[in-house]
């Protein structure tokens, strides 16, 4: 018997095209320890977000909060953070862990 | 019928008609790098540009990997194509030869055959384009220098068509035809223009464009390998007919045939089938015709396509004959048989227990000469007639 | 409560566009290539496509049949391939008259050893595109082997440490002053912890691959391979500055001139003590390192202070 | 078919001398196939180019065998060993030398035709490059093809300066060839 296989591609030859589907990974599935932020240390300087290497700290305006749905939680953005507002707390002490 | 003007006729060498070939075809980038028998290709190209007679991109790329690695990208974002090698070249650009087919970039090059393997032959042989016959490309044979130019425009024609995309790679004897001058007729551009444009009245092909989310060389993951592997196989099995087709459209236009895959000589009422490919069958003719003379009904198939292999012609063409016999100009490591004789022997069920005789001749530089071709039709001849024979000759060792 | 100023870092205002990757992507954590590889089309705008290569970023560059990991155009490329393909889209985008930023993006291995041809024949031809080298001075996609980029002294998975073995015994190619001999268009060592410094000279390379070659090195250290706690990894590269390990500098047509002054550089210990790929270097080992520290350093200065 | 061979060394022309004689054939409605043979190309490594001619399309790829005539650039090269191997009947031999022709240096030769190229070239050209010289000497000694289709193929090759005394020189080689005929 022969199963007739469907097209995943339409053109001749591989190309990815992210219109027609980007891949994504649960990166924050990763994280052994997640960043957990001071406000009242805070002080909205960004570089938190600018050294994030995924890129994930979300702006709330007046502070930085990681996504945690890619936090890979490698702990740079409490290791750089100038005022040492974030702390890296493992992620057992959360129920949602 | 020939609809195209005369061109000028002009006595040039096979390297400047391989020029010539790819200038009538205007290609967008040509990258080149010297290697001996091909440097006058990439030295005419550049002396083109010089003279304003080409406004390509002209890419003096630091060697051949990098010239493969040029067009297949420039092929791949959309531009028409040219580039040229021979021998070493050809092996140092392996991985992106391997690349430009698998990306299915529609690449035309030209190869000016020489030997490769380890012993520094600076001489003729197919063994370069050997090596690479699994790289995905299509592979053709050239006998003279007006092959060589008519080849090079139908190369465009057959790999730019959306039904084929794959790279050609127009395959002529170095030091044999890379430097026979010969009168060739070069046609006028527009013609060649018109010839060929029916290519852009189809649907654009996928390219690779900056600003669109679209990537070229993605893993192809399990399904996604196997199914543009399989794509890939059947394009390559759609070129038989499409040689053909284009042969016949090409030969209709501007007054040439060369039979698309394969060019039979003298086969029709013929016992015993000579086969041969590139210089040696201009050869191979004369000695038909004399061995004619003498009563041996003898007939030449010439191997023009050697990837994909035109099995379906060759079968037709030697159905019922008594013996065949194939020149290589290469070997085939692991096999004793020459590679063009081995992929034949794939055949043996189509075409019955009939005597195949394998012949190794014009390696590094050395003559296919008529004697030589003389000795092999005799020797087919009394195999034809049920004599034993001798399954693999190297004819210059047993001379 | 401390007292916030509410200002927005001016870093943010280099970037002319949004995240271009996927949320969650298949790199280390604590990565700094990740934070290159996301950083430079945010600052190098829509136009720009990658040629990428075999290597840590490449399961990420390139897609996975049909899906891709970002928005960008790419061009998959074997090593050897990566600056002679970037050619090929740069001439033809001129000739067709299409606006590109084509961005060879490779690690150390490709640019320093197998695809090394290539890049010195682009930049001798001065083709108009950016070759954008991360430097984690080693082979850390197939596990830690050493590359011509790796300094010496290391232990890596083909020097390693052992009875008789001290990490490698060679000393690293000085990538930046060879490609500095090419007499690139505009060329830069960079890295992530001077952030600024960084997105300043991505700019200016995209201006000037307009003219001619730009080659940008880019410091980038391995968490795994180097074995760094991937928190620091900011912080090496601030001391790979700070100790004059990896001096930030540019050069446009062959004039270097540092961008980043460090006053009283510090001893490499400190560099090294943030990592276990030099934990077994004893006080020989370490000075041996130290002068070639100095030594690659001093050369720089005498030639910015030639071209000045 | 005419088969003629040219023994020359790298950087005399032979290569270039076989393939302007071909030209010069075309211009007379022949067909011409013409090739050299050398692996590197090395300045003063001997050198032996092919040239065809028929009145039909030539098809043989092969190295010449059985020539109809020799023309040998180099006198130097007179002591090859295998210079006339396989020499038709009743051929031509053309030779490059301040000398007069040895006494038929074969049995095959029917016709011999001897100038001082060199010395031509050198007055003419400047330089000792006797190829357009021999040819001339060649047109004389064959009776194969007219002087005039020579010239007229030069243009093709060469231009300028070099041209002219090119065309001089090829002229002077037509006059000056002193034929014999055994």
């Amino acid at each position: 018997m022969v199963i007739k296989h469907k097209n995943i591609f339409k053109t001749q030859s591989a190309w990815s095209n992210a219109d027609e589907k980007m891949l994504c990974l649960d990166t924050g599935s990763w994280r052994t320890s997640r960043p957990v932020l001071d406000k009242d240390k805070c002080n909205y300087c960004g570089l938190c977000a600018l050294f994030c290497p995924p890129q994930c700290m979300n702006d709330m305006g007046d502070h930085y909060e990681a996504n945690l749905d890619f936090c890979k939680g490698c702990g740079i953005c409490a290791n750089e953070c100038p005022r040492k507002a974030i702390t890296m707390v493992p992620e057992g002490e959360f129920t949602d862990g | 019928m020939v609809s195209a003007q005369k061109g000028q006729v002009r006595v040039i060498t096979g390297n400047a008609t391989g020029a010539y070939g790819a200038m009538l075809c205007r290609p967008d980038v040509i990258a080149a790098y010297p290697i001996t028998p091909q440097s006058e290709i990439a030295e005419q190209l550049a002396q083109f540009k010089a003279d304003g007679v080409i406004d390509s991109e002209f890419v003096e790329v630091e060697g051949e990997n990098s010239a493969m690695n040029v067009v297949l990208a420039a092929s791949v974002a959309g531009g028409r194509v040219f580039t040229a090698t021979s021998s070493y070249g050809l092996v140092f650009m392996y991985d992106a030869l391997q690349e430009t087919s698998g990306f299915r970039a529609p690449v035309v090059m030209v190869n000016a055959n020489r030997e490769t393997p380890g012993i520094h032959a600076v001489s003729s042989g197919q063994q370069d384009m050997i090596s690479a016959r699994d790289a995905g490309w299509v592979q053709i044979i050239t006998e003279n220098d007006q092959e060589i130019l008519d080849q090079i425009i139908m190369a465009y024609m057959l790999a730019e068509d959306n039904d084929i995309l794959l790279p050609v790679m127009v395959n002529y004897d170095g030091f044999y035809l890379s430097y026979l001058a010969e009168a060739v007729e070069i046609y006028q551009i527009e013609d060649v223009d018109k010839f060929l444009a029916p290519l852009k009245k189809q649907s654009p092909r996928q390219k690779l464009v900056p600003g669109v989310s679209q990537g070229c060389g993605t893993h192809g993951m399990e399904m996604g390998y196997v199914e543009a592997r399989y794509k890939h196989t059947q394009a390559m099995e759609r070129v038989k007919n499409k040689v053909d087709e284009i042969d016949k459209k090409f030969g209709d236009y501007f007054g040439r045939y060369y039979g698309g895959q394969i060019e039979e000589y003298r086969t029709d009422d013929a016992d015993i089938i000579i086969i041969a490919s590139g210089s040696a069958t201009g050869t191979a003719r004369t000695v038909i015709d004399a061995k004619r003379e003498q009563g041996i009904k003898v007939g030449l198939i010439k191997l023009r396509l050697f990837r994909p292999f035109p099995a379906e012609r060759l079968i037709q063409a030697l159905k019922g004959k008594k013996a065949i016999g194939v020149i290589d100009r290469s070997i085939c490591f692991g096999w004793k048989y020459g590679p063009i004789c081995m992929e034949l022997k794939v055949l043996t069920q189509e075409l019955g227990s009939v005597p195949i005789l394998s012949y190794i001749d014009g390696l590094a530089n050395l003559d296919i000469t008529i004697p030589h071709i003389g000795r092999v039709v005799d020797e087919v001849n009394e195999a034809a007639k049920g004599k034993p024979y001798q399954d693999v000759t190297w004819i210059p060792m047993e001379e | 409560m401390v007292e916030t100023t509410k200002k927005r870092n001016r870093v943010f205002n280099y970037f002319c566009q949004d995240e271009q990757f996927a949320g969650g992507v298949a790199w280390c954590a604590g990565c700094p290539m990740e934070l290159i590889a996301r950083l430079t089309p945010k600052v190098l705008g829509k136009n720009m496509i990658f040629v990428g290569t075999p290597g840590c970023a490449a399961p990420v560059l390139h897609g996975q049949n049909i899906g891709a990991w970002h928005r960008m155009a790419y061009l998959a490329s074997v090593m050897t391939g990566v600056p002679s393909k970037a050619t090929g889209l740069s001439r033809y985008y001129n000739r067709i008259g299409q606006d590109a930023t084509v961005v060879c993006f490779t690690g150390d291995g490709c640019a320093t050893d197998v695809g090394f041809q290539p890049l010195s024949g682009a930049a001798e031809r001065q083709e108009k595109f950016i070759y954008l080298a991360y430097d984690n001075e080693g082979y850390m996609n197939t596990g830690n082997q050493r590359s011509s980029a790796t300094q010496i002294g290391a232990a890596t998975t083909t020097t390693p440490v052992g009875k008789i073995g001290k990490g490698k015994s060679n000393a690293q190619k000085n990538m930046p002053m060879i490609m500095l001999m090419h007499k690139p268009t505009y060329m830069a060592t960079a890295t992530v912890s001077h952030l600024e410094d960084f997105i300043k000279k991505l700019q200016k390379a995209k201006e000037k691959s307009k003219e001619g070659f730009v080659y940008l090195h880019l410091f980038s250290p391995c968490p795994v391979g180097w074995r760094i706690d991937s928190s620091k990894v900011i912080e090496v590269c601030r001391e790979a500055v700070r100790t004059n390990y990896f001096p930030l500098w540019e050069a446009e047509n062959g004039k270097p001139r540092i961008t980043v002054n460090v006053a009283n550089p510090k001893p490499i210990l400190e560099f090294t003590k943030l990592m276990r790929k030099y934990s077994h270097l004893k006080e020989d080992g370490l000075a041996e390192l130290q002068k070639q520290v100095d030594e690659r350093y001093a050369l720089l200065k005498t030639l910015v202070n030639a071209g000045t | 078919m005419k088969e003629i061979r040219i023994h020359g060394r790298g950087g005399q022309g032979a290569v270039l001398a076989a393939r302007m004689l071909a030209s010069a054939f075309v211009q007379e409605g022949k067909s011409v196939a013409s090739f050299p043979m050398y692996g590197f190309e090395r300045r003063g490594a001997p050198v032996v180019a092919f040239t065809r001619i028929d009145d039909k399309p030539i098809r043989e790829k092969t190295q010449i065998y059985n020539p109809d005539c020799i023309i040998v650039i180099d006198p130097g090269l007179l002591s090859l060993p295998t210079l006339f191997t396989g020499l038709k009947p009743e051929s031509v031999f053309i030779l490059n030398s301040p000398k007069k022709l040895p006494e038929k240096p074969n049995d095959n030769l029917k016709i011999g035709g001897v100038v001082d190229a060199t010395g031509i070239a050198v007055e003419v050209i400047g330089r000792d490059i006797p190829n357009t010289c021999l040819l001339g000497a060649f047109a004389a000694a064959t009776s194969w093809l007219k002087l005039e289709s020579i010239l007229k193929v030069l243009p093709d090759y060469l231009s300028g300066d070099i041209l002219q005394r090119n065309l001089k020189s090829a002229e002077r080689g037509y006059k000056e060839v002193e034929v014999t005929k055994w």
